[in-house]
């Protein structure tokens, strides 16, 4: 159940980049989009009562969430941010020659 | 086109408390890098916290104050070459007999130097994430200057 | 895991005002909110390296996103009319949704997950990397390789960034149309 | 010798970050260096196929931990010959850029893009690892998306956004693919995953994975119902891109990593080759249609990529020895001819400034070299004769009868005589007829561009000879062997730890 509400996380993201007009909406639909996906990979990863994978001083390795989850989520954050980035920046320059986030006013290809 | 408002940056109270807590900002940072290997944390954090704190500078003492203290061309210099020492890091694994082998002493556990290469690949990261971000974020704000009519 | 139910829960209705407000602050605010409530599930969920580094890219995205937009004549959407294709994007998404309630069911249980080779990362990992933070031994020394992708990434979208800034893209020509500042 | 393997992706990636640290300073790192060494990974990718011959399927392992623990990069076939296709096309491009960019601000930056996303595509190729994969995917794919909007005009903006949108949204679904993937195996390692799946048979999971996975994929690499961003985005590319994009890079992010998870990983069965070969038909049909009306050179050429890798995937759909041969051979065939005729519509774009075919006309006259190489290159892609496309065209062709799918052998033969027609067109607008009045003073294009344009016609002309026995149990057979292993590759990875 906790994964389906993580899916419907990920439908309004989906939502918004399929639907919405403006280029910053867009951008916030592909952030939304991330979250969904790494916070279901990191669902996965959970053991009920678990502690986290970073070990302390004489303690028992017991019960330990999976640390793979985390290490590839981590990796999927920084490209999130990276693509998010680029993003903003051609959006800025598409502001600097057209005046208007809006995807209809700026249509010169065909599609 | 120097904006006169840019160059001035914000409120003084706002700047007075930068003032106050940049330092701290910064060691923490430093602290979540060297430690990564311990506690959570580690280059990728260290460096998004390094570069946070320079665009702190920046949004409350003026575009000006930040570049005197890290300019582009470094920030350029150190982003190549935290990526240049990553790879290399990479190679020298070569000397453990693959490509990225972790061919140093892991020395004693729970200590700051330990675990190999571990450490050496979480500064050259921070290097690259923290200046890589700060360029991006002054590239950002210059062309937004620029590009208002 | 109630509080886990909860922070979704205020995420999806974070993430439904976000997409849906019209004033495009309120969205970007709605947003941060978003990721702050991934930040806690983070840390809920018992990661700590994500809960840090999820709070910083967070601020990071919301300082970019936020001067993208100040300063720029956007401050309201304009409602799109197109309804086929709200009516079509809600079509596909209800099937998406009700296949994948069906094959959410016969993935293993919440909270049980089958640690095939997680298992050795727990049992070893600080044996064999000499690293406390197991996050930190899988992504710098089982997985280092994904690392340098990930780094790769960031460095291209940089560097992809400033060429996309640059105050003219072409030599001589067009210099009236481009008035950018340079980027770097 | 397996040492080289890790060097296809850090030989690029160390030239990039080279490049973009000392570029702005010295000529020599935006001139000769990327020339100097992406030459160096052609002679590994020809290296690599000796050594696949010699010793069969490779795995290196990365910082020595076995696979399912660590990642590892396997070298097959497949990767061989994927990978000597890559790297050929990037060493030609390189030699064509240095004059073509002179146009362009910030040379170094192009040069430091280009060597990233040549760095994702081998990384694509080579890696045994599904998370890999993507972390690498995305490396071509971010750069590619920042070089569409390299020249900064109003088309290229808006054509990289479109692109990047439909870019991310596919990552997300192969990335939400993974992550299901991740949960019902508890494992990353494609071999590992693929030994997994042997035991469960086909489950609800993996079907709803597999859809996943073919429209994520599917956007990549521009198949039918998902193609409409390619036309824009192909385009608006400087020339050397748009080959490098067209050529290789849906090829490599797309069409490759569906042959290896569908046929090595998750295992063929009847409805992915099904459903592989409808959308290889409809892609074959709907590309050639919509270019015939095309009058911009470059939108045209886009059109027909779409049209070519439909072509790719029916042969690969068949799922025969020989359809997968002709299949392969016909990706090879489609990066060389259509490289070259994007490097042709740049020249003519660097001498005459403009894309549009009704403005050109008697091109041949002022640009000998350009006009027979695209000559050639029209005629390959249009499946005459002596050239390397008819020979591929022909072994789709035939297997499409072998496997009695009589009707998409009558798509492939319709598809091919549209091709025919359209490039007849381009021809007649573009080189030959009467020179127009205006065109009276253009030259032809510097040495670098004339040189890389010869040898890929050469290729073209002698491609043909790849089909000799003798070089096809070198580079086709083993390619196409390592496809039709099918999930034996499981076994082999995970033997040879």
């Amino acid at each position: 159940m906790i994964y389906f509400l993580c899916f419907i996380l990920f439908s309004i993201g989906l939502y918004s980049i399929l639907t919405k007009r403006n280029l910053i909406k867009i951008i916030i639909g592909i952030s939304i989009v991330d979250y969904a996906i790494n916070l279901f990979f990191i669902l996965v990863g959970y053991r009920m009562n678990g502690r986290s994978p970073i070990l302390e001083k004489g303690e028992e390795i017991e019960r330990i969430v999976d640390p793979l989850p985390q290490a590839v989520v981590l990796t999927s954050i920084v490209i999130g941010l990276a693509v998010t980035a680029l993003l903003v920046a051609i959006a800025i320059r598409i502001y600097e020659k057209y005046g208007t986030f809006d995807i209809n006013e700026i249509k010169e290809l065909k599609g | 086109m120097i904006n006169n408002r840019d160059s001035q940056g914000m409120s003084v109270i706002v700047k007075t408390i930068t003032r106050l807590t940049i330092g701290l900002i910064l060691l923490y940072g430093v602290y979540i890098l060297l430690h990564g290997h311990i506690t959570p944390g580690g280059g990728f954090a260290g460096g998004v916290i390094i570069a946070l704190s320079f665009i702190h500078i920046m949004l409350a003492f003026g575009k000006n104050v930040a570049l005197e203290k890290l300019n582009q061309t470094w920030s350029k210099i150190f982003e190549s070459t935290g990526a240049l020492l990553f790879i290399t890091i990479a190679f020298l694994g070569f000397f453990g007999g693959v490509f990225f082998n972790n061919f140093l002493d892991k020395g004693e556990h729970f200590e700051l130097f330990s675990a190999g290469t571990i450490l050496l690949s979480n500064i050259a990261i921070f290097l690259k994430v923290g200046a890589g971000l700060f360029l991006l974020f002054v590239a950002l704000v210059l062309f937004k200057i620029g590009g208002r009519k | 895991m109630l509080e886990l139910y909860i922070v979704l829960i205020l995420m999806i209705i974070g993430a439904i005002i976000a997409v849906e407000t019209k004033s495009i602050l309120s969205s970007i605010v709605a947003l941060g909110k978003v990721g702050l409530g991934l930040t806690i599930a983070f840390l809920i969920l018992k990661a700590p390296d994500l809960a840090i580094v999820q709070l910083v890219v967070e601020i990071l995205t919301l300082i970019i996103l936020i001067r993208a937009t100040l300063g720029r004549d956007v401050k309201y959407t304009k409602e799109n009319q197109n309804w086929g294709v709200k009516f079509l994007s809600i079509i596909l998404i209800i099937i998406f949704l009700i296949f994948s309630y069906n094959v959410l069911q016969s993935l293993p249980e919440f909270g049980n997950p089958i640690l095939k080779v997680a298992d050795y990362y727990i049992e070893n990992g600080m044996k064999e990397t000499g690293a406390a933070n197991l996050v930190t031994s899988v992504i710098l020394d089982f997985r280092a390789f994904d690392t340098l992708g990930e780094a790769t990434v960031l460095f291209t979208a940089i560097l992809g960034a400033l060429a996309v800034l640059r105050k003219n893209g072409i030599k001589d020509k067009d210099t009236k149309e481009n008035k950018g500042v340079q980027g770097d | 010798m397996e040492h080289i393997i890790p060097l296809f992706v850090a030989i690029s990636l160390a030239t990039a970050f080279l490049i973009s640290l000392l570029g702005s300073k010295f000529k020599f790192f935006r001139t000769a260096f990327p020339v100097i060494s992406s030459a160096a990974l052609v002679i590994l990718s020809v290296l690599s196929i000796f050594l696949v011959n010699n010793n069969g399927l490779m795995v290196y392992k990365m910082g020595g931990w076995i696979p399912p623990i660590g990642i590892c990069m396997v070298l097959d076939g497949l990767s061989s010959f994927m990978l000597l296709t890559v790297n050929l096309v990037a060493f030609f491009i390189m030699i064509y850029s240095i004059n073509y960019v002179k146009k362009y601000t910030d040379v170094y930056k192009y040069f430091g893009l280009l060597f990233l996303m040549l760095a994702g595509m081998n990384g694509v190729i080579i890696t045994g690892d599904l998370f890999n994969l993507f972390v690498y995917l995305e490396v071509a794919a971010v750069s590619s998306y920042a070089l569409v909007a390299f020249g900064t005009g109003r088309q290229e903006l808006e054509a990289s956004f479109k692109y990047m949108v439909m870019g991310t949204l596919a990552s997300g679904l192969i990335l939400l693919s993974i992550a299901l993937m991740y949960s019902y195996t508890s494992t990353l390692n494609m071999a590992d995953i693929g030994k997994s799946l042997a035991n469960e048979g086909s489950s609800s999971v993996i079907i709803f994975i597999s859809v996943m996975f073919i429209v994520g994929f599917g956007l990549k690499a521009a198949l039918v119902p998902f193609h409409w961003w390619l036309p824009d985005a192909h385009p608006s590319a400087p020339a050397p891109i748009s080959a490098m994009l067209s050529g290789v890079l849906i090829k490599a992010l797309g069409v490759y990593a569906i042959i290896r998870i569908f046929y090595n990983v998750i295992g063929s069965n009847i409805y992915t080759s099904r459903i592989l070969l409808v959308l290889g038909t409809l892609s074959m049909i709907v590309g050639v249609i919509f270019a015939i009306g095309q009058y911009d050179f470059k939108r045209l050429l886009a059109y027909h990529s779409i049209s070519q890798i439909g072509y790719v995937i029916l042969g690969i759909g068949l799922a025969t020895p020989l359809g997968i041969l002709g299949g392969l051979f016909h990706l090879f065939n489609h990066s060389i001819f259509k490289s070259l005729l994007f490097l042709n519509s740049g020249a003519v774009e660097y001498s005459t400034g403009t894309r549009d075919l009704k403005k050109m006309g008697g091109l041949n006259k002022k640009m000998p070299v350009t006009g027979n190489t695209s000559m050639i290159a029209s005629m390959s892609i249009a499946g005459i004769p002596p050239f390397n496309g008819f020979w591929s065209k022909l072994l789709i062709i035939i297997a499409c009868v072998e496997a009695n799918e009589y009707i998409y052998g009558l798509f492939a033969v319709i598809g091919s005589v549209l091709t025919m027609a359209s490039f007849m067109k381009v021809q007649k607008y573009a080189f030959l007829g009467k020179l127009k009045e205006k065109w009276k003073n253009i030259e032809e294009v510097p040495f670098g561009m004339k040189f890389s344009m010869i040898c890929l016609a050469l290729i073209c002309v002698f491609g043909g000879l790849l089909l000799l026995p003798e070089i096809s149990n070198l580079l086709l057979k083993e390619a196409s062997n390592a496809v039709l292993i099918g999930k034996e590759y499981v076994n082999q990875v995970l033997g040879s730890v």
